[in-house]
């Protein structure tokens, strides 16, 4: 049997990965990708929690989570799209400068 | 059929040694196959290994240290029956197919390796793998070389959720149907790969269809799959199949008209996943060359077609499971099989009656796999607009239609049961007329034109 | 499945998965960090089957790697990104800092954890995990929020269309 | 070095550019067209022709007359017989020289049963270009019987050298006409079952209906011919408002094309006008059987043949459409220019301007119905 | 239980290594000729025009998109329709309940694929932007050679 903490600690390193990603990377499709990371580690944390209560709520929520992402990178993915098309870049800086 | 028939050239008779192998092949290879996997299957997995080794070997196992680690080689040698399974059926399918269309267009079609040229897909795969191995040096190298393994993974696991007779399926999990709609993404992300990979506009092109095509596809082939799934109220092949009869009226496609037509919807969508004719886009050849085969040869172009008739059987077995009534023998209740089962080791009584439901379950296979061949001879392809819009605008609303009509039908069949047994003989009777006045069209067309039904010179 | 064969499994699976989520913040090119990133998915449904969520390890494969990535893979190969517009940072120092950041989220984390000690997982019933279940409660007790998912996603398809139509 | 072509289509923009030909399956032959497509949408294909161009017109010049015959054969293969009838009666009218009667007639069946063979090449292959294998098999199945037929008559099956200038080479076989009669037979029953089997196949229809129109005034305008100009509704061929040769003598209708399933001059009515016209070459066989005089099959030709000097254009109805044969002669035994006008060549020159909107898989529809021969094209 | 998805481990590995299998003894007994036209991009026999690599049409995302929203509709409605059954055996209310709560989810998604269709967002788009270099009613390839004069 694998204990709780075991699968903690790797949603803690996976989170960490992603948040290192989106903290450091500047280039939009890449920052979503870390928080798609970061969403799973999320979600790990849920179920790891679930199976240690022996509770199935936390499959309902990893369940919502993952909706959220779906639609999270539908609308992202489409605004990563336009902003390509109108700028030619995907590099955050660029895009904020090009704003104003 | 030509009003000036040429003589025939004379017959090189096939050579002895070649005739001998190529029949005993014929029938071996089929056989064989289907015998290891009646009794590998089920003697594989835990319950009939730990009684088999009990009852047999009078050892007990639950008290080996190493006993994970027989469950794991048990596991191995099942999913390799399975790979050789897959590849050498989608071999004979090919070959197959191959003389089918032969007769459809009135030519021979393979006849030279062996007889009736059944040998051919040895040498197919022989040849393929002794050709040179290219990669355009302008491709993304690592991501060439990776589709293939995608896609033959992606097909591979279909296997394990695949049913073929009562316990002769290697996993019956709760999440049967779920499993194989996900693991489709497999071959999605690895034909978007090689098409993307290859660094050449046709395989570019080819890549982008198919990928658009599969994931549209799987919309109306998700909605179908509910209404099996709401029926039986479960998710598992197995248990889907349990919940059908042996009759044709017990099974799902009759039992409820949504369902009838959603047969339908499933299989041309199954059609559009597997690439085949009308939906062979992806490969158009007289479009794309190749589409996103245009740049694979030797062995990894063998895999990608490995994968394009083994989908043949998959296809048609996942259709037989889920709407016509599966492994179901007539007049044989599901609790005949547990009954003969008993407790210990199952005697051979059990494993004739699963050896039947094999047969009952192959041989439905069959006629669907000879009817996406027969379509794939007779019909053009359609364009790429026409794809989508055929699935968004038609096949997609009126799954959803027939998704919500279940969930009605399902009400109603609850208060009034009888409903179903009625629909189910009249669905059945009026596929029976139709299927009447179908062939007597044929008929009158064949015999129109003044030809006749000629089924010699296999 | 005995507990060695469980633990096995699990390293089977964590290895490859930072691995691959490691990949997807170390790469340049964005296709392959794509893939890692469908690699890191599929290893994380099978720590999901670990934790018996069948149906949301099948979910993960389903919605992730199905669908979003896909997604994904897509726009990748529509825009033809290559590898010099994608870059990392030219600031290092914010890779530096973002690097130490996040080194002291996990410690922060880690101690939680260790704080609460390994717990050993209490035994489940048949049912933990299935679609029967899972579709119970959501039939249940999570029924508002599954309602309102619908809406969530047709806000989404709505908004992603009218964004990405924008000049196309 | 860069192909001059490229100037021709718009680079450094968001299109694609890439080459469709000349090794592709569906451009029937050497043909590269150059497509600019914004995905699945073309912006424009460019064809580049001169692949497969074998100075078939300047060989001409350095050998006699009747010599080049063989050579007619060669300009477009698929229907090499309209190809010989059309340099035999350029000769014949630089000569001055009465074909009989019956060689006329043979010269009608030969040609009209090459036409059937050519037609049968040209929906079969379409119906394959749309992704229908089997139409094309079942077609070239009644092309060897066709060529059966032919090989008895002139002893080729592909190409034939039939015609003589002043003539034909061969009188019909013993029991020839019996043969044909029965494949005839059987023939006119099977056009049943080609439209059972493609014509009017519902995917096939949809994916050809209202694809690639040539209005009236284009077809016109393009100088297209044969059954790409009837299908776009002019009723013209050259068998009959040009008559040559024994057609006089024959009834036979024109189909053109009515907007059969979708508007008028579309690829399907390009196509049907093709089916159709199998079954008004398969009247005309008969016809020409029932009617055929007894006779010579050579005029009085002289043995060295040196027309006057002049110049002299000859009009026939080949398969693909009018071809001419335009040859000045310097009244020595070899001619001075000879000149092909072919219509594949003339249809090649449509597609530009109608390339914009298509879907690829139009352009290979319109190709198709456009019935591009490559040899043809490039001579 | 492990089993079960264990096999998915062991048919994953066993078809990694059938391929991988297949290619290494095709490496022995396959010749291996290296040159730079083998090692071409198929463009019809044409060198090739650029890279494949390259801005495709964004259509294909459109459909992508549509495909994710509904994608999730299925996979979050499956467990859902999987247990309807026994719950419209509960009896006549608990199934009309059971009813509503399926046919409000589905609808509302019908309502977004409403909207797409509506938007238009089903239809190929086929017009052809007119650039400056080929107007309308003019044969391009005029205005061709007058850019390239």
């Amino acid at each position: 049997m694998v204990p709780s903490s075991y699968y903690l600690a790797l949603a803690a390193i996976l989170f960490s990965i992603g948040l290192f990603g989106v903290v450091s990377k500047r280039n939009i499709l890449i920052v979503f990708m870390c928080i798609e990371l970061m969403l799973n580690a999320a979600n790990l944390t849920f179920l790891a929690f679930a199976r240690q209560s022996g509770n199935m709520a936390g499959h309902a929520i990893a369940f919502f989570v993952i909706a959220v992402a779906a639609a999270e990178a539908a609308v992202g993915l489409a605004i990563v799209i336009a902003i390509y098309r109108t700028r030619g870049t995907l590099h955050m800086d660029e895009v904020r400068v090009l704003r104003d | 059929m030509s009003a000036l028939p040429t003589p025939a050239p004379a017959r090189t008779k096939t050579p002895r040694l070649a005739a001998i192998v190529s029949v005993t092949a014929a029938i071996a290879l089929p056989l064989g196959l289907f015998c290891v996997i009646l009794f590998a299957t089920p003697l594989l997995q835990p319950a009939l290994l730990d009684g088999f080794i009990r009852e047999r070997l009078h050892r007990d196992p639950a008290t080996w240290y190493w006993r994970d680690g027989v469950y794991t080689v048990a596991l191995l040698v099942l999913a390799f029956v399975f790979a050789n399974f897959a590849a050498i059926f989608s071999g004979i399918l090919s070959w197959w197919e191959r003389r089918v269309a032969g007769r459809i267009q009135s030519r021979i079609g393979p006849n030279r390796a062996g007889v009736g040229g059944f040998l051919v897909w040895i040498a197919d795969a022989v040849k393929l793998i002794l050709k040179e191995d290219l990669v355009p040096a302008e491709a993304d190298q690592m991501l060439f070389r990776a589709a293939p393994y995608f896609v033959m993974v992606g097909f591979i696991l279909t296997f394990v959720v695949l049913p073929f007779g009562e316990s002769i399926a290697v996993s019956d999990m709760n999440v049967g149907l779920f499993f194989i709609t996900s693991i489709t993404a497999l071959v999605v992300v690895g034909i978007l790969l090689s098409g993307w990979s290859s660094n050449s506009k046709w395989a570019l092109f080819g890549g982008m269809r198919s990928a658009a095509q599969v994931v549209s596809y799987e919309i109306p082939a998700g909605l179908a799959i509910m209404v099996p799934v709401l029926m039986a109220g479960t998710l598992s092949m197995q248990g889907i199949i349990r919940a059908q009869g042996g009759l044709p009226w017990q099974w799902f496609i009759f039992r409820n008209p949504a369902a009838f037509a959603l047969f339908f919807i499933f299989f041309t969508s199954q059609l559009a996943e597997a690439n085949r004719t009308p939906f062979d886009l992806p490969e158009a050849e007289s479009e794309l060359v190749a589409g996103y085969l245009s740049e694979y040869s030797g062995f990894r172009f063998a895999l990608f077609f490995l994968v394009e008739w083994g989908n043949l059987w998959t296809m048609s077995a996942i259709a037989v499971t889920i709407f016509l009534g599966g492994w179901q023998i007539p007049f044989v209740p599901n609790e005949l099989y547990a009954q003969l089962k008993g407790t210990g080791f199952p005697p051979l009584a059990w494993w004739g009656l699963e050896a039947a439901s094999m047969l009952v379950f192959a041989a439905k296979t069959m006629v669907l796999v000879n009817v996406v061949v027969w379509l794939r001879w007779t019909l053009p392809r359609i364009r790429v607009d026409q794809m989508m819009s055929l699935c968004w605008k038609y096949l997609v609303p009126v799954s959803f239609a027939c998704f919500l009509f279940t969930l009605l039908w399902q009400i109603a069949v609850a208060a009034v049961p009888a409903l179903e047994t009625a629909m189910g003989v009249g669905l059945t009777a009026v596929s029976v007329v139709l299927a009447v006045l179908f062939a007597r069209q044929t008929h009158r067309n064949i015999t129109a034109i003044g030809d006749r039904v000629d089924l010699s010179n296999w | 499945m005995g507990d060695r064969a469980e633990m096995a499994v699990f390293w089977i699976f964590t290895v490859p998965l930072i691995a691959a989520s490691l990949g997807v913040v170390v790469t340049k090119n964005p296709i392959t960090a794509a893939m890692s990133l469908v690699g890191a998915f599929f290893c994380l449904a099978g720590i999901y089957v670990l934790l018996t969520a069948h149906l949301v390890a099948f979910l993960q494969i389903l919605v992730y790697a199905g669908a979003i990535m896909v997604l994904f893979l897509f726009v990748i190969m529509l825009l033809a990104l290559q590898e010099e517009i994608l870059g990392v940072s030219r600031i290092k120092v914010m890779q530096g800092f973002g690097a130490l950041g996040c080194v002291g989220v996990f410690a922060v984390i880690y101690r939680a954890i260790l704080a609460t000690g390994p717990r050993m997982m209490p035994q489940v019933g048949e049912d933990y995990g299935t679609v029967k279940a899972v579709g119970r409660i959501l039939f249940t007790q999570y029924l508002l929020p599954f309602e309102a998912t619908s809406l969530l996603l047709l806000v989404a398809i709505v908004g992603a269309v009218v964004v990405a139509k924008q000049r196309i | 070095m860069e192909k001059l072509i490229m100037r021709r289509v718009h680079q450094g923009g968001e299109e694609m550019i890439l080459n469709f030909g000349p090794q592709h399956p569906s451009t029937h032959g050497v043909i590269n067209f150059l497509v600019e497509t914004d995905g699945e949408v073309l912006r424009r294909a460019v064809p580049d022709v001169g692949y497969l161009h074998r100075s078939i017109e300047k060989i001409a010049e350095t050998i006699g007359y009747p010599q080049f015959m063989p050579y007619t054969d060669r300009i477009d293969y698929v229907s090499a017989m309209m190809a010989n009838e059309g340099w035999a009666t350029a000769i014949e009218k630089m000569l001055k020289v009465e074909v009989p009667r019956r060689a006329q007639y043979l010269r009608a069946i030969a040609c009209e049963l090459c036409r059937m063979a050519s037609h049968l090449v040209s929906v079969g292959t379409m119906a394959t270009d749309i992704g229908a294998t089997t139409p094309l098999v079942h077609g070239i199945r009644e092309r060897e019987s066709i060529n059966d037929l032919l090989e008895a008559l002139c002893g080729a099956r592909l190409t034939y050298n039939y015609h003589r200038i002043g003539g034909v080479a061969f009188d019909l076989p013993a029991g020839w006409s019996d043969k044909a009669l029965k494949f005839l037979d059987h023939f006119e029953k099977l056009l049943g079952e080609w439209d059972r089997l493609i014509s009017f196949n519902e995917i096939y229809v949809k994916r050809l209906a209202n694809v690639a129109v040539i209005t009236r005034e284009q077809a016109i305008n393009y100088g297209l011919v044969g059954p790409n100009l009837r299908g776009s509704g002019v009723s013209f061929d050259c068998r009959r408002d040009a008559p040559y040769g024994a057609y006089a003598d024959f009834d036979f209708e024109i189909p053109v094309g009515k907007g059969f399933r979708g508007a008028v001059g579309d690829a399907f009515d390009r196509y049907y006008v093709r089916v159709l016209e199998l079954r008004e070459s398969a009247r005309i066989v008969r016809q020409a059987l029932a009617k055929m005089p007894e006779g010579d099959i050579m005029a009085k030709v002289p043995r060295k043949v040196k027309p006057e000097a002049g110049e002299v254009l000859s009009r026939v109805e080949s398969a693909r459409g009018e071809m001419g044969y335009y040859v000045v002669s310097d009244g020595t035994d070899k001619p001075y220019r000879v000149h092909v006008r072919t219509g594949s060549f003339l249809a090649m020159g449509i597609i530009e301007d109608l390339s914009p909107g298509l879907m690829v898989a139009d352009l290979v529809a319109l190709i198709a119905s456009l019935d591009v021969v490559a040899p043809e094209i490039d001579r | 239980m492990g089993f079960q998805f264990g096999a998915v481990l062991a048919f994953t590995v066993v078809a990694i290594a059938f391929a991988a299998g297949g290619l290494t003894i095709g490496r022995l007994v396959r010749p291996n000729i290296p040159g730079a036209d083998k090692a071409a991009i198929y463009e019809c026999g044409e060198r090739p025009i650029g890279s494949a690599w390259f801005n495709f049409n964004p259509r294909f995302y459109l459909i992508a998109l549509v495909f994710v929203v509904f994608e999730v509709d299925i996979a979050l409605t499956f467990p859902v329709v999987a247990v309807y059954r026994a719950w419209v055996s509960h009896g006549a209310a608990t199934a009309w309940v059971a009813f509503s709560e399926l046919l409000l989810f589905t609808l509302i998604l019908v309502v977004g694929l409403v909207w797409v269709w509506r938007h238009g967002d089903l239809e190929w788009v086929k017009k052809v932007e007119t650039d400056e270099s080929a107007p309308n009613g003019q044969p391009s390839s005029l205005a061709a050679s007058k850019r390239a004069a």
